[in-house]
């Protein structure tokens, strides 16, 4: 088995393992940092995202106020430490990002321009027309081009961490091109893998989110926090799940139900106005926008289409000027996926899954409970998100605990010493897993990779949707356990060492079924309901119980186990969220 | 070819390639045809535009060679012109000329891409700058075939 | 990853005589003069010189006013210089269809002298031609 | 609709060593792309297929193949639009093939980091001075090159890649001009040692072709022949001015 040495492992190219890999350059340009990744790193995820970035930026815009509008945003389930941290790390973390050359949109004066976003009081979110992700991506990726400490593994495919007495050497990788497995070994190692949001069937989520490096943690001893808590997006389109950013909500577009109905003031949401009103009515919070939707379904009030129910997004009123000048993307989506003009048309949309507010359990520095694990990004869980994050704090928490993971991972570097012998067994044990156990000749069954996920996504969508009871989660669990019966008798139809795209669908399917339980047991523990989680058992927020995080540790035998921990309060205690007044 | 359905799934299609080595596949090259433009009709137009650059040498070649006619005297400039009359001769530069014309409207609808003019702060649009090409080969034009009908007149 | 697979197809090694830095401009800038001047005056020449006065349509021009015309000074400058670009138009574009368009990348000095030996030998021509017409 | 027969170019470099085509008959529904149907293949049919993808929505530049002999997105291009079938998938052309529609793009890789693709400056400011003032008629005038997504369906389209793999190719340039224009970049003088070379700007003879199928309207063949007219301005200005530094 080869071996390769890093002082500092990336694994995952998206914006916060590209973040993370810079900071680690410039802490200290002698550590060889490297990013290894299933996918060319341009191609993460991270290069979908459309509306943009918060960072308070202008004069009467205050760091209080979008630390506030993120905890109340996240019905108070915010480490408050946390989301300070992050909102005064933001402007400095987002202009360093100007400097790196990411095409911010401007005002005419030639300074920033920033535009409203769904829970946000004012105006603090950049964006670079409605390409946001895609730009930020591309320019992070562009700039480590001219780090040379920083060397890639482009489409390596990581498949189980390297620990040893509670401390992280590395991780065992798949070349997927030549099929070889190798030993990856660091002094330090971060997981920057992004979201899970296959775990579900209808999602704006790639292919590739599949939670490989939620479950790499879990599996490796690190509790996975307030996995229970997953986004719903309001406007997804329906077949494809292809979002339609929140910025189309932001530049005035109205929600309408069967009878063309604004229907959101019905659910106190505040008045319908002709102009946007922040915080009110469309421009509410995500949770509260998808939890709607389905009170609307059942009065009947949605339309039938031929992917489900639906109900439509109307931006004509905006023109075809604004629309083309503010978010042509959504334009440009609609004709080419829906083959309709929303200048003209209703675009037909519904909830579809969106993020993970939960992920690996780290503190302020991205620092895991496993010793030399790092983590940042969507599959992290800090946590700055809550019980519901707002649009746009997610692109500028890669940035500001990508950098600080990397600083602190390199440090660690910088102390610690070279991984033992032993852990070479480790990997050797996990190759032969691979080549001779999965790929091998002797591997006979009757089932398909194909359908354990997709009857893993239903029982998601059904047991652990926008609306959860105690006895749909149970029943999910159930299931659960029975397509693990069913995943032990998978036989790929390819056996090939060369780019086998099925071994990589199979792995990701093995951590879809891990993340999927945390969701489902994290969900079963919490008896009441907050932000993205709502338990119709359990309908109200109970704050003494349960103003606390779900920490999911994985037991001897594999099972989850739920721990509590306490919220961390600084200025803003719990109070009531009120949107549109 | 093999239907899906009758596709077996495990044993090898084929037999094993003997330059495959383990961890290391071969990649696989296509050779490229030498008629390469050949049968594409994109690639087809590629090289006809650039071979329309042989009409413009032979068209340089029979200026001069008027040129000559003209300044041997009266007799070689008729006998010149009288070859220019005849049938295949006539025939020939008729194909010259739509040639001619089909370099000029390929030359002309790439142009913009290269030029970028700018009034004040604001590009001027490819699409004007396009029409402006146009125009001026209409003004060419005019001009050139003026002031020959007015040296034959 | 795989260095293996960089240029292992297509042109079998690089032609080390390449043409440099500094002359490419010079050519382009002749090529793209040339095709611009062609484009706009070739088609109206052709029309009137080769096709409608040989087919009768327009009165062929007297000897000694073609003379006259051809041997006005201005005239002079002007159709060498047009002659001058319209050779180098041709000499830079077929070299390159013949370097591409039949693959012949071992030949490309070979190529290059005989495309751009031939423009200036015809231009040389034409100047001659031109200035002692008359 | 009809079923649907795909026609696909397999490589398996274990066991053959040319390319075969193989046929699937795929039961398409309405509106969906060709990348849908390569999933019914994949997920129902044969395992074994092999091929990339990730977002689904035309952002990611992954899924570009080669479809009816014209390279494209799958995940943008309807069935119904290229029918009537078979259709006919391969791979993109010009890349070495690793195995059935998956090319080694390791050299594209390798291009785009030579045209030094991030913003040089003289003097650097600290993020504390905050941004570098740039109007929107100034972004407008790199935009269009900065929206590539490295999809390489123009590099499939150029002949003269296949023909000289050296040449440095349309979406690198494209994305060295992107640079060049961009009023906060200072960095033009050292992108010119990679470009003005043969293998930079003038092996290209503007077959066009890039920015016919380029997905996102980057125009990489205008990006090419505006890179020309500035390295010819340059070297005029270098040949009046010789004191000038190179
Ligand atoms: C459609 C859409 C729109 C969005 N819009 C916004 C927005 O407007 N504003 C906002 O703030 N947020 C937005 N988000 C959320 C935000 O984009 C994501 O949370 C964020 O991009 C995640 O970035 P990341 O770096 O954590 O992960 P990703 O960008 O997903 O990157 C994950 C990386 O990990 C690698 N990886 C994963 N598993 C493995 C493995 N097993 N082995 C090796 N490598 C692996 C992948 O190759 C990839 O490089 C949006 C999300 C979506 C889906
Ligand atoms: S220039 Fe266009 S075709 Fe080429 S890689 Fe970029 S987006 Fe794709
Ligand atoms: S197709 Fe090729 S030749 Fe030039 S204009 Fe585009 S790069
Ligand atoms: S899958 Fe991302 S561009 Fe097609």
């Amino acid at each position: 088995m080869e071996t390769v040495t890093h002082d500092v492992l990336l694994v995952g190219g998206g914006g916060a393992g590209l973040r993370a890999a810079i900071a680690v350059a410039e802490h200290n340009p002698a550590l060889r940092v490297g990013v290894l990744s299933k996918v060319y790193p341009m191609r993460s995820h991270t290069v979908s995202a459309e509306g943009g970035a918060a960072a308070v930026i202008r004069p009467e815009d205050s760091l209080d106020a979008h630390a506030y509008d993120t905890i109340s945003g996240g019905d108070w389930l915010c480490d408050q430490d946390a989301v300070e941290l992050f909102v005064e790390e933001a402007p400095r973390e987002m202009l360093r990002l100007e400097h790196w050359g990411c095409p911010w949109s401007r005002n005419p004066d030639g300074t920033i321009a920033t535009r409203p976003f769904g829970g946000m009081k004012t105006e603090r979110t950049w964006f670079a027309a409605d390409k946001t992700g895609f730009h930020m991506l591309h320019a992070l990726f562009q700039t480590t081009l001219s780090y040379p400490p920083v060397s890639r593994h482009d489409e390596w495919f990581a498949t189980r961490l390297l620990v040893e007495d509670g401390r992280c050497y590395g991780v065992t990788a798949i070349d997927v091109a030549t099929g070889k497995v190798y030993a990856v070994l660091a002094r330090s190692v971060i997981l920057c893998t992004g979201g899970g949001g296959k775990v579900f069937p209808y999602t704006t989520n790639a292919n590739i989110k599949t939670g490989d490096g939620m479950a790499l943690a879990y599996r490796a001893g690190a509790p996975l926090k307030d996995m229970e808590f997953v986004q719903y997006h309001p406007t997804g389109l329906p077949f494809t799940g292809i979002l339609i950013t929140e910025a189309a909500r932001a530049e005035g577009g109205w929600l309408l139900n069967k009878h063309g109905y604004r229907y959101l003031q019905d659910y106190d949401l505040g008045e319908p106005t002709p102009e946007p009103v922040k915080r009110a009515m469309e421009l509410g919070p995500r949770d509260r926008l998808s939890q709607a939707f389905v009170k609307e379904m059942e009065k009947g009030r949605t339309v039938a289409s031929p992917h489900g129910e639906v109900v439509h997004l109307d931006i004509r009123h905006l023109g075809a000027d604004v629309i083309d000048a503010k978010i042509p993307f959504v334009r440009e989506l609609c004709l080419k996926y829906e083959k309709i003009d929303p200048v003209e048309e209703l675009i037909p949309v519904r909830p579809v899954v969106h993020y993970m507010m939960g992920g690996i359990h780290t503190d302020l520095n991205g620092a895991t409970p496993v010793e030399g694990l790092y983590a940042a990004g969507e599959t992290a869980c800090v946590n700055i998100n809550g019980a519901n994050r707002l649009g746009s704090n997610s692109l500028t928490e890669l940035l500001v605990f990508g950098a600080r993971a990397g600083r602190a991972a390199a440090e660690f570097a910088e102390a610690d010493g070279d991984p033992p012998q032993a852990i070479l067994a480790q990997a050797l044990d996990e190759e032969g897993r691979i080549i001779r156990d999965i790929l091998g000749p002797r591997r006979r069954g009757k089932e398909r990779v194909a359908p354990v996920r997709e009857a893993l996504q239903e029982t998601m969508e059904a047991e652990a949707g926008i609306y959860r009871d105690e006895e749909g989660l149970r029943r999910g669990l159930d299931r659960i356990a029975e397509l693990r019966e069913r995943f032990a008798r998978i036989s790929l139809d390819d056996r090939s060492q060369t780019f086998n795209t099925e071994l990589i669908q199979y792995l990701e399917l093995e951590n879809l079924l891990d993340v999927a339980e945390t969701v489902l047991e994290s969900a079963r523990e919490r008896r009441e309901s907050r932000g993205a989680h709502q338990r119709t058992d359990h309908p109200d927020r109970d704050d003494d119980r349960f103003l606390a995080h779900t920490l999911c540790h994985r037991n001897e035998n594999g099972e989850p186990r739920i721990q509590f921990e306490p919220v961390t309060i600084t200025r803003w205690p719990p109070a009531e969220r009120v949107y549109g007044s | 070819m093999k239907g899906a359905s009758e596709w077996d799934r495990h044993a090898p299609s084929s037999a094993p390639n003997p330059r495959h080595t383990r961890y290391h596949p071969r990649w696989h090259r296509e050779r490229i045809p030498i008629f390469w433009w050949v049968g594409h009709r994109r690639y087809t137009l590629f090289i006809l535009r650039e071979l329309t650059a042989v009409l413009v040498l032979y068209s340089g070649l029979l200026l001069l060679a008027q040129l000559v006619a003209i300044g041997r005297g009266p007799e070689s400039y008729q006998a010149f012109q009288g070859w220019l009359a005849e049938p295949w001769v006539l025939a020939l530069h008729t194909f010259v000329l739509l040639g001619l014309i089909f370099h000029t409207v390929t030359w002309l609808n790439l142009a913009p891409k290269a030029l970028v003019l700018r009034v004040g702060k604001i590009r001027v649009p490819p699409r004007a700058v396009l029409v402006g090409h146009y125009l001026a080969w209409i003004a060419v034009s005019a001009l050139v075939a003026g002031a020959l009908v007015w040296v034959a007149g | 990853m795989s260095p293996v697979a960089k240029g292992a197809g297509g042109r079998q090694g690089t032609e080390p005589e390449r043409v440099t830095r500094s002359r490419e401009p010079l050519l382009w800038s002749l090529f793209s003069a040339g095709g611009m001047a062609s484009a706009l005056v070739l088609p109206a020449l052709a029309g009137v010189l080769w096709v409608a006065v040989p087919a009768g349509w327009v009165a062929a021009p007297e000897h000694g006013a073609m003379l006259a015309v051809a041997a006005h000074p201005l005239t002079r400058a002007a159709v060498s210089l047009l002659l001058i670009l319209f050779f180098f138009h041709w000499a830079h574009r077929f070299r390159y269809t013949l370097y591409d368009g039949l693959q012949l990348y071992h030949l490309n000095l070979l190529i290059a002298v005989a495309t751009y030996g031939i423009a200036s030998a015809l231009s040389a021509l034409a100047l001659w031609i031109v200035w002692t017409l008359g | 609709m009809e079923p649907v027969t795909l026609k696909v170019l397999r490589y398996r470099p274990e066991e053959e060593v040319e390319p075969t085509y193989q046929e699937y008959e795929v039961p398409c529904q309405d509106n969906w792309m060709v990348l849908d149907a390569l999933n019914h293949v994949k997920e129902r049919l044969d395992g074994t297929l092999s091929y990339r993808w990730a977002c689904r929505m035309g952002v990611c530049g992954s899924c570009g193949m080669t479809v009816n002999g014209t390279p494209v997105l799958t995940c943008a291009t309807y069935v119904e639009d290229v029918l009537p079938g078979p259709v006919v998938v391969e791979p993109l052309r010009g890349f070495p093939v690793i195995r059935d529609l998956v090319g080694d793009i390791t050299d594209f890789m390798e291009k785009l980091g030579r045209v030094k693709p991030w913003l040089i400056r003289d003097e650097k400011k600290s993020p504390d001075e905050g941004e570098y003032l740039q109007t929107p008629e100034e972004v407008a005038d790199y935009k269009q090159y900065s929206m590539c997504i490295n999809c390489m369906l123009c590099y499939a389209a150029c002949p003269i890649y296949e023909l000289e793999p050296d040449f440095i190719g349309p979406a690198a340039i494209a994305l060295a001009q992107r640079y060049n224009l961009d009023s906060r970049d200072q960095g033009e003088e050292e992108r010119m040692d990679v470009l003005s070379q043969h293998d930079g700007v003038w092996a290209c003879t503007f077959i066009g072709e890039c920015s016919v199928v380029c997905p996102k309207n980057v125009d990489p063949a205008g990006a090419i022949q505006r890179y020309k007219v500035s390295a010819t301005v340059d070297w005029v200005r270098s040949v009046l001015m010789p004191g000038r530094k190179p």
